[in-house]
């Protein structure tokens, strides 16, 4: 299982501050396909972060990493 | 000091935290939460942060300025949480023998924080409110992140 | 807020005076005095003014930092008399509601104070002391005067 | 007579926080003679201030007028 955090209006659009997907492993790229065909997420304004680094598309995630959804920063 | 926190910021505690015997020029930027933007009128605002990875971003951000500005010292605090008028959201200063190394390097922090530093607002109108950085017309990043430096 | 004082400069006072409900950025330039110059090491600094005369110019940067960025507000206080290694020689804060314009109107002042505000230092050195601005090699002001603006 | 303020390494040099001059009106340009001659001030890098404002080398000094000698400013 990989658990994905989300923030700021995300948190509020899924009702939660994360998302638990079955799947064990996938790159950053079918990560972006799963939330868009499971979650209605499609918005490439939004960063992906593996153990709170930016993530690159090919990047592969695996269960036990810390994944999030980087919504574009407001911060300052 | 690179610390994101949900209490009020001591201002003079982060600039003392970058001055020395040789530092000769010290500037601070204080990022407030001000009241009109444009005729809309905030009543107050909400900072959220992924915060383990906003502090490993600020302290980046200190890495970036210690490497090009070299002599400098910088630190930086954000708060977080429900943010008043006037309220100060984040505090940066940086020292350096060299006073437009600190004008520099205290620009290019504010700069990079609001580049890719993972905080976001919440703006609370009279007539509603919004997450500011979801709005249409922002910038979206083709290659999935930020880059390394503008 | 435009003052030459011989006692300590409360630099939260100077920051906290331009201080105001749609401010949004206050950039704060702190002149401390440095240890080192080159491999010579400075003991203590005393700064003189012609105070009266300072004042004014203090106050004309004042004007041309509100007529050049529009919407700011600034502050500056020098300090006058025996001053300590770390201890604040010159604090100029200013606000407005971009920070592009609390930087460079900030940056404007101290360039201004350095130019043409009558103060002077003389550094105390282990070997020996200066009144600095006296050495060959001061630009001289082939019309008798500062021009206006740089 | 025109009493006039000095400061910072003039001070020591003339011993003194102001000399005091006999002419009754004289530009500025005068004044720089009277300094050279009288004074053995000739530096082209001191300004003269006539009522706390940078003077002309044609301005008018009069007496009652405030004068200073402003050496390069160090400041800051």
């Amino acid at each position: 299982m990989i658990t994905v955090l989300v923030f700021a209006h995300l948190k509020e659009k899924f009702g939660q501050p994360r998302l638990v997907l079955e799947e064990q492993e996938l790159t950053v790229s079918q990560l972006r396909r799963v939330l868009a065909e499971q979650y209605d997420l499609q918005d490439n304004s939004v960063m992906i972060a593996v153990n709170e680094e930016f993530a690159e598309e090919d990047e592969v995630i695996r269960a036990g990493d810390t994944v999030a959804l980087i919504p574009p920063v407001s911060g300052g | 000091m690179f610390e994101i926190i949900a209490t009020p910021i001591d201002t003079g505690k982060v600039t003392e935290h970058v001055m020395h015997r040789n530092a000769g020029a010290v500037v601070t930027f204080i990022g407030t939460v001000r009241e009109l933007t444009g005729e809309q009128k905030t009543l107050y605002l909400e900072y959220e942060s992924y915060v383990p990875m906003a502090t490993a971003k600020l302290e980046q951000i200190g890495r970036e300025i210690a490497e090009k500005w070299p002599g400098t010292k910088s630190a930086i605090v954000h708060r977080i949480g429900r943010l008043e008028i006037g309220d100060a959201a984040v505090v940066i200063a940086v020292s350096s023998p060299h006073r437009a190394h600190a004008y520099e390097a205290n620009r290019h922090a504010i700069e990079r924080i609001k580049e890719m530093v993972p905080i976001w607002k919440k703006e609370h109108w009279e007539n509603g409110e919004e997450w500011i950085g979801n709005q249409q017309g922002t910038v979206a990043y083709p290659t999935g992140k930020p880059e390394v430096d503008q």
